[in-house]
């Protein structure tokens, strides 16, 4: 049986790292900092793997289905004696997969940084919020309770926030970082009021008796599905709400636009955070609820698939215009969690129809791998070049040749050639939509092709082209390879970019738990892999060599070409709702009505005394007969009054 | 005569003996020294006060134009207990005056005359209190003989109260007249209600009114205490309206209380106009002098505000008051008056920086103007409370409302002194004082009476126990 | 109309006329002789109510007392030629208006009222009466407002010694 | 520890101890020490409280005392706590030490400085534990004075306006608190006509509804003006932000939470069925300062100003939790009133700090704080994200308690409610960021500023107590929660008698 | 005299009670002021010696009353003279409009 011991400790060692780098680590062993975070992370990986071990081949699967395992559960709050905030640990088949993935791909970030943040002022500071980061992970993808997923949630963002505001002198880095925070508490909200809806109607946090209510017949089910507003039901409002927290954490659109500029983070954080770990968060979560999707609420699920398809297509649209080789694979990284999200949308619950979500849940997996790899190559390149654009870079590949390997096997992959890692996983997708929605599947093979496109535009565009001309005398000019802390999870992640696709997915990680054989047709995976090809060849064309080719294409379609230059205006739609919109029209005013009208209204009081005061300050005339008139008045007044009126 | 007139009459006869005292000694003109002559008039009033331990019995004298009981003696004893304390107060001011044994007979003669007037037992002797409570004391208002002010002060004081006792002196004789009777034990139960009585009641009302500066009665107040001497100004807004209202709760309230429903309502309208001008007015003063005397007016709101409860609650909690009152008032006052004597300054902007010179002077202000305002833990804070219960307790919320709505008022105009004392910048402060030992023990008093008088409950306990 | 009714409206008129003289009069020492015959009138008045006492007290005090004591600050505070200021106009006019119409209303509400006159058999109000009750203890007696009304004096005294000696030591 | 009134006897022999102290370090010292006291006092006192309760005891109120004061008016000396008093004592404690520690450096006034600090803090303890009406009023009453000195004398900027009109919104509020106070008196008989001011009596009585419906608004509002109930706010603002540190800190940390708190326990608690009828307005009222004061802190340029309206908006979940009138969301009421406490205090705290060493408290002339000032800057950082609701920190417990509680109120109107007041946490992650990214991160954009020290020993102790409280109501909210809840549960045994 | 009813002497004290206080009210010399009170004490006597003599005649209530305030009115004229002649020193003025040093 599991011990529940050391499954706590997989997110407890990085918390405690993190206690005790923050608070005594950065002022008393800065160095030793990045060494204790990279040990207990290791501990921690080494206990996932053999949790996952134990759980995927010993003891999760009962009767062929694979359990839910609650491993742990402290009651945090108990609001009333159904509904509580728990703490613990679930196991299940894609929680299992998830700390191995978090705690590999920051183990990986881990050993990176040593080499890629030597150096740094704040060394620790920067580990200890790898700490900090790597434990939210681990608790969220660990919850037992919707609530617990929404607490780790949030300090995902935290964590993310502070990472990428690391450089904090740096205006862009602290704009970045604000972005990302405040857009993905914009979609947490929805989040959050999807968790009061579906709990309130289902009496319950807990994710077992969540779905276990609102997939089987009864009166949860009934009430949530007949209490209707603004003609949807409380189920579909409540889920579409979640998945839209989901969203914003996995810049699906219309939460995107944080993750290109989340970017100004240190490269490594990127690697692992927003392309690895914390932005698959969406679909883990909209995974970790699927059952109730599928089962009960379809019109959601197609929410999902099309917000996950028009994201994937949008993504990878604007990717190809982008010169900041960064802000390519952040878009590529929105693009390819759009296929997983669509991936999600178009999956049936059981069996083989759950090929979708099988098949969504490998992408991330696969994802995860090549993308941190693509992005610690790229921090190796921005390392050596100090900068991130790529018209600055071009040739590289003999200044650094293990960079340039690993990197190129990392584009192969999610360009979908095989038999790298992204082939496999790309085709359970594109085929769980061949079944269920031939729109879909149009656009999904479009965008296959276009992320094998600009991922080529990207890598011959920094390895090829034009021979690199350093800018800086110190560099030398011929021996650009990074330090073995940073080529040692290139090359651990490159073998795995290659052979990770040979896992039998389906047959660990499935909608219900019970696995299935994939068939593989070749006739299929043909089409797309032609098209992967004949894309890599396209870029090969325009950019191998610096040439005029790009520039003409790009006029061809200038307007088109423009926009998607320009992200498609989002920023600036942002921009003009939140200044024009919210601060001009909504907190202007409010802090002027403060000011004049609230404020002045008190003020009103006290400055009406005031003139009352003064106006009747004559009666006060200084000369005694006056006072006896009124005197007199009054008396008379008096017996008026009471003898006439007032009795 | 027996021993009871000794001892029903008590108060009286030792202050009429403390008079001639005084009187012997100044025309026997042994006493050149103005020490002196506060010191032993001191240790009088001191006996004076002692007097009132003395038993006390229930009982009339002079076939009922005399009455005494145990909550006479006692009201009796506060305003002795008060003059006691405007007498120590009065020191630094006295020890330069040319008549300070004429000034302490006739401030003792109205306090005289107010006792009589306490204890009266029909109109005439009231009468007789009343004027005998007024006129010397519009001489005392002439005391500063050297200054206009004063002189202005004393006019407007005997010209007013003289007409003032006129119309009341109108109302009686009128009242006299439809029942036949000046005695208050017979009257009330001759009162039928008629216009030409009510016609009546109100101008003795007014009477009332004027001494209790009630609006729109009030006009004199704010002038004769700005001209008056410090000590005169803090025994008119404390000692003398004290004794009209302890004359009201003793003698008058059965009389008016005849009349029920439109004697609350005449009360209704004073209250509201009193505590409502006199507020409005506090707000612009300068003249500290002038702006404790609306301050005074608003808190005689107050007091009508207890009196209209018209039962126990509200008598008991309207003589706390003024004993609280009497603490809170003669701590201001003293204060000013120390300020007054020996820096000539009575406006609230010569106080500005006041604290930065004088701590301990200032903190007394401070605590006495909070204790008027009502702020705890002073005894003010209790006192008022009693008193808005009282109202309360008739069940006229509107008239609670707008006495308690008019405590931010009030609270604003005693927080606009306390900032001049702390916060307002002055590069000419007034300069360090040294007041007398005895004008410090009259302020010490009072310091202890305004933080302990509200934690005693068995003061309002023992006065709860008087009244019926 | 008998020869009292006639000696009564004499009386009245001499009363009233004197006053409304006195208070309107711009010569002040006028308005004081003026003052003076109406205070005559009240004391006739009260002659004619057989209050011999009272009436006698009323020519010591006023006609006697008050009246030469305001003469004489006349006479130290003004020039007794002069014609005095004209009073103030809205001053003028709310107090007449003001004065007519409390006169009826109070005369309005004493007619409206019914005196109930006592059974009992009158005391005459003869000097002897009115001396020994003045002095006595017992009912009806009237010591205490008798020594009372003595300390005002001496206060009054007092007060008025305090004033003057201020003027004296002044010039 | 059994002994309530030491609670309010310490402080206030400490405020008379530094009467007679000599230097001002004396003073601080023995501030310092007596403020220590009272913290060990309440925590003390909590400790018995959780091991009576653990021991069976079901008493309403524990440790009660109870003497006859003034006899003839029914006034008592009846004192008492409950779960919900035990909280809100440990918190004045804590912010008591924490404010004595940062008024550290007060160098003018120093006396009077601390003695009306602690006078302030007597009256809080004094208001918490009381359970006589009258009793309560005396101290509510206690608590306004002090701050308008404090105000008007070590203030900044226009501090005189200020105090003045703080002063006079607070007397406002009691004035309104008073007249309801009456009127409940009145309406109370407990038999023979003899009226009572003992709270828990009155919980028993029956007040008529009719009365209770005109009672409930005049120690509803009354209260609510000390906890800025819209639109009684605009005290806030200002006050907050001309006070000195210490004084903030007491505002914000102690001062508007005696609002929050008897609006529950007197208005809520002794009006049942009037806070059923009004329960629209409050909540409607309590919405709106929640997004109104959001969105106008928005538009703060000044640190504290910025505070100050965010506290308007926080509180508002207070009043939203109470109006709610759902077990839970009273909970988080309370809650919210503990979190907010300690966090606005620590917010203060960290202003202060800034404010001594750079003299501005504008947003737009600070930046880069962390790089010279990292301990304030975390400390600034830290209480921000609390501020925002971030879990593991007390805000987040607090706010997501309110929410649940009022979601359980299932129209559309109360849906809306809650709905809007979630929104405002964007908004509240808006402005919160925006001064923390301008201000304390960023370049550093004065010479000046690269010279400042960081925070003295004081001031850590301070931030640090605050963070600790912080971290210990957001990491493991279930003690405070289970201290609430069975309290929470009588009060609202009283409303659901209604329904 | 029987013919004289009481209502006729309450009508001449009251003309006089309300001569009086026109008088007070208009006259601007402080000494005519005093005139004027006196005149309203006057009508004051008449009828407390009226009632006396027409309704309650057993009695010498009304009667002693008149005399106590013939006594007051005396000590009050001579109070009052003697501070309006104080005034008169330092004012130069008898105008009862000119002591107007402090007001609102």
């Amino acid at each position: 049986m599991l011990n529940s011991t050391y499954i706590a400790l997989i997110p407890l060692l990085p918390i405690i790292t993190f206690l005790i780098i923050g608070l005594v680590g950065r002022r008393y062993f800065p160095k030793f900092s990045g060494v204790l975070g990279t040990l207990s992370l290791l501990v921690s990986f080494l206990l996932s793997a053999f949790v996952a071990y134990q759980y995927f081949f010993e003891v999760g699967k009962v009767e062929g289905v694979y359990q839910k395992i609650i491993a742990l559960k402290y009651v945090w709050l108990q609001f009333s004696p159904n509904v509580a905030i728990d703490m613990g640990i679930l196991l299940d088949p894609i929680s299992v997969m998830m700390i191995v993935i978090v705690t590999f791909i920051s183990l990986m970030v881990h050993i990176y940084s040593m080499g890629y943040m030597n150096g740094e002022p704040r060394y620790a500071t920067y580990y200890a919020f790898l700490s900090l980061f790597t434990f939210s992970m681990l608790g969220l993808v660990l919850s037992t309770n919707i609530f617990q997923i929404y607490i780790f949630w949030e300090l995902v963002g935290v964590s993310s926030f502070l990472l990428i505001g690391f450089y904090y002198e740096k205006p862009s880095a602290v704009a970045a970082s604000k972005k990302a925070f405040i857009v993905t508490r914009f979609a947490d909200l929805g989040f959050l009021i999807g968790i009061l809806v579906l709990s309130y109607y289902s009496e319950t946090l807990d994710f077992q008796t969540l779905i276990q209510r609102l997939t089987t017949e009864g009166n949860y089910l009934t009430s949530i599905v007949s209490a209707s507003f603004l003609g949807f039901s409380a189920l579909t409002w409540g889920l579409v709400l979640v998945f839209a927290g989901g969203a914003g954490k996995s810049a699906m659109f219309p939460f995107h636009i944080w993750l290109p500029d989340a970017m100004e983070g240190p490269t490594p954080v990127s690697a692992l955070i927003h392309a690895a770990t914390m932005v698959v968060a969406g679909v883990y979560l909209v995974a970790r609820l699927f059952p109730i999707f599928s089962n009960s609420c379809p019109g959601a699920l197609e929410v999902v698939a099309y917000i996950g398809i028009f994201s994937s297509l949008l993504a990878a649209i604007i990717a190809c215009t982008q010169t900041d080789i960064k802000r390519v694979l952040a878009y590529s990284t929105m693009s390819q969690i759009g296929f997983m999200m669509f991936a999600l949308g178009v999956s049936g619950f059981y069996a083989e129809e759950g090929v979708g979500f099988m098949g969504s849940m490998f992408h991330l997996f696969t994802h995860s791998i090549f993308k941190a790899l693509l992005f610690l190559g790229a921090g190796a390149v921005i390392h050596y070049v100090h900068s991130n654009d790529m018209k600055d870079m071009g040739g590289l590949r003999k200044l650094m040749p293990i960079t340039h390997l690993t990197f190129l096997l990392a584009c192969l992959a999610i360009a979908g050639i095989p038999p790298f890692a992204g082939f496999f996983s790309k085709e359970e997708i594109l085929l769980a939509c061949w079944n269920s929605n031939k729109l879909i599947f149009g656009a999904a093979v479009l965008t296959a092709g276009l992320t094998a496109f600009y991922m080529f535009r990207l890598y011959f565009n920094i390895f090829w082209n034009k021979e690199y001309k350093s800018h800086s005398e110190s560099h030398d000019a011929h021996h650009g390879e990074a330090p073995g802390t940073m080529l040692l999870p290139l090359i651990i992640l490159a073998i795995l970019s290659v052979v990770a696709g040979f896992v039998p997915f389906s047959h660990l990680v499935t909608a219900d738990g019970i696995g299935f054989e994939t068939e593989f047709h070749i006739g299929f995976a043909i089409g797309p892999v032609l098209l992967a090809v004949a894309a890599i060849l396209l870029a090969y064309f325009m950019y191998v060599k610096e040439s005029l080719v790009p520039q003409k294409f790009a006029d061809t379609v200038k307007g088109f070409y423009t926009a998607a230059y320009h992200k498609f205006y989002f920023d600036e739609m942002y921009l003009f709702i939140t200044k024009k919109i919210v601060f001009n029209l909504i907190g202007r005013p409010a802090a002027w009505i403060d000011k004049t009208i609230f404020d002045g209204f008190m003020n009103l009081i006290a400055s009406v005394t005031e003139s009352v005061s003064e106006s009747i300050k004559s009666f006060q005339s200084g000369k005694v007969q006056d006072y006896a008139i009124y005197f007199f008045a009054g008396t008379l007044g008096f017996v008026l009054l009471f003898i006439y009126l007032w009795t | 005569m027996n021993t009871d007139f000794f001892i029903l009459m008590k108060s009286e006869l030792s202050l009429t003996l403390i008079i001639f005292i005084l009187l012997i000694l100044k025309v026997w003109d042994g006493i050149k020294d103005n020490s002196t002559w506060l010191h032993i008039t001191n240790f009088l009033l001191l006996l004076n006060f002692a007097v009132g331990f003395i038993s006390s019995a229930d009982g009339m004298l002079f076939n009922g134009m005399f009455h005494s009981n145990n909550i006479l003696v006692l009201e009796k004893s506060i305003l002795n207990f008060g003059t006691l304390i405007i007498s120590l107060q009065a020191f630094d001011w006295l020890k330069s005056h040319k008549h300070v044994p004429e000034f302490f007979i006739l401030l003792l003669t109205t306090l005289l005359g107010m006792f009589f007037m306490i204890s009266s037992g029909n109109f005439l002797m009231f009468y007789l209190g009343l004027e005998i409570a007024s006129i010397p004391l519009a001489a005392l208002a002439n005391f500063d003989l050297g200054k206009l002010k004063s002189s202005e002060a004393a006019v407007k004081m005997i010209l007013l109260s003289a007409f003032s006792s006129c119309i009341m002196l109108f109302g009686i004789s009128l009242l006299y007249g439809s029942t036949g009777t000046l005695s208050f034990s017979e009257l009330p139960g001759l009162i039928g209600g008629g216009h030409l009585q009510i016609l009546a009641l109100i101008f003795v009302f007014v009477g009332f009114a004027f001494k209790l500066s009630s609006v729109p009665f009030h006009l004199w107040t704010a002038d004769v205490y700005e001209g008056s001497p410090v000590s005169v100004t803090s025994y008119l807004s404390v000692i003398s309206k004290a004794a009209i209202v302890f004359v009201f709760i003793s003698v008058l309230g059965p009389l008016f209380l005849n009349f029920q429903g439109m004697w609350y309502n005449m009360l209704f309208l004073s209250i509201v106009l009193t505590i409502t001008v006199g507020n409005l007015f506090a707000i612009r003063q300068d003249n500290i002098k002038r702006f404790l005397a609306f301050s005074s007016i608003a808190q005689a709101g107050y007091i009508l505000l207890g009196l209209s409860a018209g039962n126990q609650m509200g008598t008991s909690s309207t003589i706390y008051f003024l004993l609280v009152y009497i603490f809170s008032n003669l701590g201001a006052f003293g204060v000013i008056g120390i300020v007054s004597a020996l820096a000539k300054k009575e406006n609230i902007s010569d106080y500005k920086g006041f604290y930065k010179t004088n701590k301990l002077l200032s903190w007394v202000l401070t605590i006495s103007l909070f204790s008027l305002a009502g702020i705890p833990p002073t005894a003010g804070f209790f006192g008022k409370m009693f008193l808005v219960t009282a109202g309360a307790s008739h069940g006229n919320y509107i008239l609670v409302i707008i006495a308690s709505l008019n405590m931010i008022v009030s609270l604003y105009y005693y927080l606009r002194v306390v900032k001049a004392i702390f916060v307002d910048p002055n590069d000419a402060p007034i300069e360090k004082l040294n007041a007398s030992f005895s004008a410090k023990l009259g302020l010490i008093i009072c310091m202890v009476g305004v933080v302990l008088v509200g934690f005693a409950s068995c003061i309002y306990d023992y006065i709860n126990s008087l009244t019926i | 109309m008998s020869a009292s009714q006639i000696i009564f409206y004499i009386i009245a008129a001499v009363i009233i006329g004197g006053g409304i003289l006195a208070v309107t009069s711009r010569k002040i020492f006028r308005a004081a002789i003026y003052l003076l015959f109406s205070l005559l009138g009240i004391a006739s008045l009260y002659f004619y109510l057989n209050y011999e006492f009272i009436a006698a007290v009323q020519i010591v005090v006023y006609v006697g007392g008050i009246v030469v004591l305001i003469i004489f600050s006349v006479f130290l505070t003004h020039a007794s030629g002069d014609e005095m200021q004209k009073p103030v106009l809205w001053r003028a006019l709310f107090s007449g208006l003001a004065a007519v119409f409390a006169t009826a209303l109070t005369l309005l509400y004493i007619t409206e009222h019914t005196f109930i006159p006592t059974a009992n058999a009158a005391v005459a109000p003869s000097v002897k009466n009115i001396g020994l009750q003045m002095l006595s203890t017992t009912q009806y007696g009237y010591i205490l407002p008798f020594e009372v009304v003595s300390m005002l004096l001496l206060a009054a005294l007092v007060g008025c010694i305090v004033i003057a000696i201020k003027i004296k030591t002044k010039e | 520890m059994t002994n309530l009134t030491i609670l309010i006897l310490v402080p206030l022999l400490t405020a008379i101890a530094v009467l007679f102290c000599r230097n001002s370090s004396q003073i601080r010292w023995t501030s310092f020490i007596g403020s220590l006291i009272q913290l060990g006092l309440a925590s003390a006192m909590m400790y018995a409280y959780i091991t009576e309760r653990a021991i069976g005891n079901t008493a309403q109120m524990l440790f009660q005392q109870r003497y006859s004061w003034y006899s003839a008016l029914n006034i008592e000396y009846f004192i008492g706590v409950d779960g919900i008093s035990v909280v809100m004592i440990m918190l004045t404690a804590c912010v008591v030490v924490a404010g004595i520690l940062i008024s550290w450096k007060v160098e003018t006034l120093t006396k009077e400085f601390f003695f009306l600090l602690l006078l302030l803090s007597v009256g809080a303890y004094g208001f918490f534990i009381s359970l006589d009406l009258f009793t309560m009023f005396f101290f509510l009453e206690i608590a306004v004075i002090p701050k308008f000195l404090l105000i008007a004398i070590w203030g900044s900027g226009k501090k005189e306006y200020s105090a003045m009109k703080l002063a006079l919104m607070l007397m406002g509020g009691s004035v309104f608190v008073l007249i309801g106070l009456l009127a409940t008196y009145f309406a109370t008989n407990t038999g023979n006509g003899v009226h009572t001011w003992d709270l828990i009596q009155i919980s028993h009585l029956h007040i008529p509804v009719q009365t209770q419906m005109y009672i409930f608004p005049f120690l509803f509002v009354g209260f609510g003006v000390f906890t800025a109930l819209f639109p009684f706010h605009t005290w806030v603002p200002d006050g907050h932000s001309s006070a000195p540190t210490a004084a903030s800190m007491f505002l914000a940390g102690i001062s508007m939470k005696l609002g929050g708190y008897g609006a529950l326990r007197v208005a809520t608690y002794l009006m049942p069925e009037a806070a059923q009828q009004y329960s629209w307005l409050i909540v409607l009222l309590a919405t709106i300062a929640i997004i109104y004061g959001s969105f106008a802190t928005l538009m703060q340029k000044d640190l504290k100003y910025m505070n100050a309206y965010s506290s308007v908006s926080h509180c508002g979940f207070i009043l939203l939790g109470i109006g709610m009138l759902t077990k839970t969301a009273i909970i988080g009421a309370v809650m919210q009133m503990v979190s907010h406490g300690v966090m606005t205090a620590l917010f203060f705290g960290a202003i202060g700090m800034i404010y001594e060493r750079t003299h501005t408290r504008q947003i737009s002339e600070l930046g880069g704080l962390l790089k010279t000032l990292p301990f304030i800057g975390t400390v600034y950082v830290i209480t921000g994200l609390c501020s925002l609701g971030l879990p593991g920190l007390s805000g987040f417990v607090a706010e997501m308690t309110v929410f649940i509680g009022s979601w359980q109120r299932p129209d559309a109107f109360h849906r809306i409610a809650t709905i809007l007041a979630a929104a405002s946490i964007v908004v509240t992650a808006v402005y919160i960021l925006r001064a923390a990214g301008k201000a304390v991160m960023g370049p550093i954009v004065n010479e000046h500023f690269q010279h400042l020290k960081d925070a003295t020993w004081n001031e850590k102790f301070a931030s640090v107590l605050l963070i600790v409280a912080i971290l210990a109501i957001g990491i493991a909210p279930f003690w405070l929660y289970n201290l609430i809840a069975p309290d929470a549960q009588i009060i609202m045994e009283n409303i659901a008698r209604v329904f | 005299m029987s013919e004289i009813g009481l209502t006729h002497m309450l009508f001449i004290s009251t003309a006089l009670f309300f001569i009086g206080v026109y008088g007070f009210l208009t006259r601007k010399n402080m000494i005519t002021m005093l005139m004027a009170i006196e005149l309203i004490l006057n009508s004051v006597n008449i009828n407390f010696v009226a009632f006396n003599k027409y309704l309650y005649a057993d009695k010498l209530d009304g009667l002693f009353f008149t005399i106590f305030i013939i006594t007051i009115a005396a000590a009050e004229a001579a109070v009052a003279i003697a501070i309006i002649i104080h005034l008169y020193r330092s004012l130069k003025s008898i105008d009862v409009d000119d002591a107007d040093l402090m007001k609102f």
